[in-house]
């Protein structure tokens, strides 16, 4: 077979600098061949190397004592949860597939977070998914495209996680039209093992055998992975043959076989899934991890298509595929097993003491490199940054003057409750398979998701779940913004009554090149730092994707968080509706006062502006601290934090879904030194709405008051189906009803 | 008018569900069944009566609508 | 009362209904993988939901193949007892151990939510716990749910009294509103002739706990330990 | 030798795909589809050269695996 010659023109199609060239060359000690420059080339990606974000990356804390296994070191990171019990998580973006082929983008990506768990040794048994679009609403071309975007993106979540059979059992979606053109598409996974099944991805024991098993390797998605670290551009429509079609089926099947398999760990040695770069990335990092070799040939490799050449061979992304180094002696062990499960095993190579990948193909070699240097030691950069020229104006508000006060609450509210980024997802959500494997116990919808786990002898736990971020905030300030997205998701497990454990991260950013782009990457991983160090909990693993850009510029800032935590009692879940009429209602944490970036700016006003809500860790520490111990002590009736869109919105919220009980709230604030506006929509973090049974409001305020956290009663549960606020003389009512239809209504008019 | 659209999956894209009827063919029996590929036909019923507007306008549809460019082929059949 | 559950390569609410038997229900059960063939005399039969053969071509239309569908249909011409959910429901139909198919939703979309069912007959193994117009609160898990069958067929259903739930609103009106995927007359399940095989599209096995939010699955197969 | 087996819904039974389909059909300003029903067409490639043998076997494996009777028809081509 003949191989294009390497010409400068080939090395930079390739995405790779003179620079680097040079370095492959040194480690080489010769020029590299067509197929080992398609090797370097992805695994120095950045989506395999990180070799633009790696040195910020380091600022995260990733230890703590339940790290079981550290961000970095193996497929995902995995925390001890008790009970011998452990927790593998990450999250993981397909934000350029889904842009080109929404419905098999956003499928495969899920595909492949399932896969990075079940590497792990873990059964999945949650998903997330965080999503950003530009705008629906509307008969623009680009609304139309954000709609067909949205509906595939869905739908294919829907398709893999819903036939895999996980429950996908939260996540969350913004629209702004800074997502036009390039959506973002983040896919968390969660899944259960005991402490003893966790299983790593080296390649160790010199003459173990080396097989490959699952769906058979076509030419799909080729070089996807130096796809995913290039901007979006027109051309990039012409790279559609890269997209991937995911079979889910094939993927239920490859995760029974496998934890069937792991049953026997005397036959297992190392597992790596093959994700991007397939069996580049496979090979080389086991083998790199087990500062080992691995000779392959290509000729073994199970093969869909006729006629592929080692470049196309080495560089696929067909989905559905794992490497497995077996104990020698055990390869019967793994053929039968995948027998039963109709699938490919197929023997392709073995473990070497080389320390080189040594590809074949008809027995010649096509390719050889060390495996470390190929794996672990790609260019890392330390990028410019500079803040936005522009920070000072984005920041700049002078609301007082630039908004007048509001004559009446009534069609605003109704406005916010019917902004997408704020209306109800039910759309979304009820398209995703959330109950499957029957342990969901607080469903999409709640401000963190709540699922039962079995830890053996009859014994269950719960894991509290969600995701989040604001990426307006995150614009406006990145460093602020990134603690809020930690701190808000925190929040929200919190209120259903979790400590959290740890957190997953997906920084999505625009290109790094760009020196605004990298200073807010490295203001939001600070702000991240900062605020995990804060709570305690360690990053476990994450993704970074960059180059998020659309000819129109950069998306928002978006690092999106996932944060996991802990529910020791059934008793202590909480939900966050109102329960019954006569409860007494709450706020906690404050009146607030902040409006720079706020939902209200934005939605009513147009305004993308001002300073975002400070994010004063301490207090808002003690404030979660303060709500849970309260829940703990069985006080709590219902909990929902204030986020976007502020107090109204939260309490609006606390009335939805009592349908058959018809609740509502009547409120009276005495407070008169803020405008209504303000002090009904700003959006000042560390807030809180509860309902406590009119017995325990002594208490409760006398909780909080030890625990020095501002709260007082605003208010009462009403059973009359109506939201009735007082404030400065004035009276505004909403029946329940019609709210909760603009709330419900919104993303469906759009949809339907 | 009647129209018919066929849609087929591209030939190097997998197509998951010919191979899962693929093997359940050679469970059945018939085994000389070597590669399944499934597309979908879509039937319509068109009023009016100027073909070549409505080729046209199909041909929109065909490729906006009732096939995914980047995974399938169509083809177009107006009688 | 001895239970076994089918695992289809794809299934995926099989250990859901394994556990339901095992913890809620308390009675002896186990899996049967496709390709056996034994089923014992005294077993009652449960094809769980899923996406067997990943749903492809047609819901159910592979693994109505499955080698231990023959022995499915025997066992239910002896009279045993047969329970379709979901997935398992449209294998049944597949299998022509029920009558009519099951069809893409109306809006096309996979639609997972708590629904209102009516119970509409009491006369069969499998409701006798339930009142007839009583209403449930069961889940349904679906993309393709919509049931369908020719005139003679659906005259047939209802001459034999073979509708056993339908899809309801809140006040127990079978009214198109509460339909949530367009089936033939709100039609949510139905049983054989015989009376012993019954299929249905939403999830019992997801309702038998109050901390999963119903638990009015529970007495459907209570009253199979009749 | 190929074959093709063409897979329609019966004219009698509920097509919600073709319906929903049809829609969005209008919604793209084509008002002049009446109707649409959506069917499948698979694809074969299959060895051997006994055409009468591989017929008949063909023909059995579309009525108990590629259609639904009690929804579908089926044709089959084969060369
Ligand atoms: N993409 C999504 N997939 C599944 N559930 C979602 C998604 N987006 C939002 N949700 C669910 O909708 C509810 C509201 O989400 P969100 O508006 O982000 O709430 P909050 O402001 O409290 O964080 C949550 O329960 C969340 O899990
Ligand atoms: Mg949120």
């Amino acid at each position: 077979m003949n191989e294009p010659a390497i010409t400068p023109e080939i090395i930079s199609k390739h995405g790779i600098t003179p620079d680097e060239y040079e370095r492959i060359q040194k480690i080489l000690g010769r020029h590299p061949n067509f197929t080992e420059l398609g090797i370097f080339s992805v695994m120095w990606s950045e989506h395999c190397s990180y070799k633009n974000s790696r040195l910020e990356l380091k600022k995260f804390p990733t230890t703590g004592p339940r790290v079981l296994v550290k961000a970095g070191d193996e497929n995902a990171g995995v925390l001890d949860i008790g009970d011998n019990m452990a927790v593998a998580f990450k999250i993981e973006s397909h934000n350029h597939p889904s842009a080109v082929e929404p419905f098999q983008g956003a499928a495969t990506g899920v595909g492949g977070i399932l896969r990075d768990i079940f590497t792990m040794g873990a059964r999945p048994v949650a998903n997330l998914n965080s999503l950003r679009f530009g705008p629906i609403h509307g008969d623009s071309a680009q609304a139309k495209t954000n709609r067909r975007l949205l509906a595939g993106v869905v739908g294919g979540v829907a398709h893999y996680g819903n036939c895999f059979g996980t429950p996908t059992i939260g996540g969350d979606i913004y629209f702004d039209p800074s997502y036009n053109g390039n959506p973002l598409v983040n896919a968390f996974s969660l899944g259960l093992l005991r402490h003893d099944q966790i299983r790593k991805g080296a390649a160790t024991g010199i003459g173990n055998p080396v097989f490959y098993v699952g769906a058979k390797t076509g030419r799909d998605g080729l070089a996807g992975a130096a796809f995913a670290s290039r901007d979006l551009t027109e051309e990039s429509k012409e790279d559609r043959p890269a997209v991937q079609v995911g079979d889910p089926f094939m993927q239920k099947l490859l995760l029974e076989a496998c934890l069937e398999l792991y049953e026997n760990p005397e036959a297992v040695v190392g597992v790596q899934d093959m994700g991007a770069a397939g069996l580049t990335c496979s090979t080389c990092e086991t083998a790199s991890r087990g500062d080992s070799g691995i000779e392959v040939e290509l000729d073994l490799v199970p093969q869909r298509e006729t006629g592929m050449t080692p470049y196309e061979i080495m560089l696929s992304e067909s989905q559905e595929r794992m490497l497995i180094i077996v104990q020698k002696g055990h390869e019967d062990t793994v053929r039968k097993i995948f027998e039963k499960w109709d699938l490919d095993a197929a023997e392709i190579g073995f473990v070497t003491d080389t320390k080189r990948c040594v590809i074949k193909q008809h027995g010649k070699v096509v390719a050889d490199i060390p495996a470390h240097a190929l794996a672990a030691e790609a260019p890392l950069y330390k990028r410019e940054a500079q803040e936005p020229s522009d920070l000072a104006d984005r920041q700049s508000l002078d609301f007082t003057t630039a908004i007048p006060e509001p004559r009446d609450l009534q069609s605003i509210l109704v406005r916010l409750l019917s902004a997408p980024s704020i209306a109800s997802k039910r759309w979304i959500y009820r398209q995703y398979d959330h109950m499957v494997q029957k342990n969901t116990v607080l469903a999409p919808g709640s401000d963190a998701a709540v699922i039962r786990i079995p830890t053996g002898e009859g014994k269950v736990k719960f894991l509290s779940m969600a995701s989040d971020c604001n990426g307006r905030y995150c614009w406006l300030d990145p460093r602020e913004g990134a603690k809020i997205a930690t701190a808000e998701c925190c929040r929200n497990l919190t209120m259903t009554g979790a400590t959290p454990l740890g957190l997953t991260d997906n920084l999505n950013f625009g290109n790094p090149h760009n020196k605004e782009v990298f200073w807010s990457l490295r203001e939001a991983i600070e702000g991240m730092s900062e605020a995990c160090r804060a709570f305690g909990i360690p990053v476990t693993g994450g993704n970074v994707s960059l180059y998020n850009q659309s000819p129109a510029g950069a998306i928002d800032p978006t690092p999106v968080v996932a944060v996991v935590g802990v529910i020791d009692q059934e008793s202590h879940i909480t939900p966050s509706a109102f329960r019954s009429a006569g409860d007494a209602i709450l706020l906690v944490g404050g009146l607030g006062h902040e409006m720079g970036g706020s939902s209200y700016l934005y939605e009513l006003h147009g305004l993308k502006k001002g300073l975002p809500p400070r994010m004063d860790l301490a207090k808002e520490i003690q404030f979660q601290n303060a709500v849970r111990s309260l829940i703990h002590l069985g006080k709590v009736r219902s909990a929902h934090d204030l986020s976007d869109g502020g107090l109204l919105v939260s309490l609006a919220e606390c009335c939805f879904r009592t349908e058959e009980k018809g609740l509502g709230a009547k409120l009276n604030l005495t407070e008169d030194t803020l405008r209504s506006d303000v002090l009904f929509f700003n959006e000042t973090q560390g807030r809180a709405v509860l309902s406590v049974a009119l017995c325990d409001i002594d208490s409760s305020l006398a909780h909080f008051r030890a625990q020095g956290v501002e709260a007082i009663q605003i208010g009462l549960v009403a059973g009359d189906g109506r939201l009735s606020v007082s404030h400065a003389e004035q009276t505004s009512a909403w029946a329940v009803r019609d709210l909760e239809e603009a709330f419900e209504g919104s993303i469906p008019s759009a949809m339907d | 008018m009647k129209a018919t659209v066929i849609v087929t999956p591209k030939k190097s894209v997998l197509d998951p569900q010919g191979e899962a009827v693929r093997k359940a063919i050679h469970g059945l029996g018939m085994d000389c069944v070597e590669s399944v590929r499934i597309g979908r036909i879509i039937e319509l019923e068109i009023s009016g009566s100027d073909l070549v507007k409505t080729k046209a306008k199909l041909e929109e549809v065909a490729k906006d609508l009732l096939s995914n460019p980047v995974i399938e082929d169509y083809q177009i059949e107006l009688k | 009362m001895k239970f076994v559950v089918l695992q289809f390569p794809g299934s995926n609410c099989d250990f859901d209904c394994f556990r339901a038997i095992d913890e809620v229900l308390q009675q002896p059960v186990r899996m049967a993988w496709h390709k056996d063939t034994h089923i014992e005399a005294d077993e009652t039969i449960i094809v769980p939901g899923g996406f067997s053969y990943g749903d492809y071509l047609r819901c159910g239309a592979i693994a109505r193949f499955s080698p231990i569908m023959k022995s499915v249909k025997a066992a239910a011409e002896r009279g045993q007892k047969v329970i379709g959910i979901c997935n398992g429901f449209q294998i049944l139909c597949e299998a022509g151990l029920l009558p009519g198919a099951l069809v893409r939703n109306r809006k096309m979309h996979f639609i997972c939510e708590h629904v209102t069912l009516r119970v509409e007959s009491q006369e069969t193994a499998f409701t006798t716990h339930y009142k007839k117009g009583q209403l449930l609160n069961i889940p349904i898990a679906h993309g393709e749910g919509c049931y369908v069958a020719q005139p003679d067929v659906l005259a047939d259903l209802k001459a034999n009294n073979q509708i056993i739930f339908r899809y309801a609103d809140a006040h127990g009106q079978t009214s198109d509103a509460a339909n949530p995927n367009g089936a033939l007359e709100n039609i949510a399940g139905i049983c054989n002739k015989q009376r012993n095989v019954l299929g249905l599209m939403p999830h019992p096995e997801r309702a038998c706990e109050k901390l999963l939010g119903s638990t009015d699955g529970l007495p459907l197969f209570q009253s199979l330990l009749n």
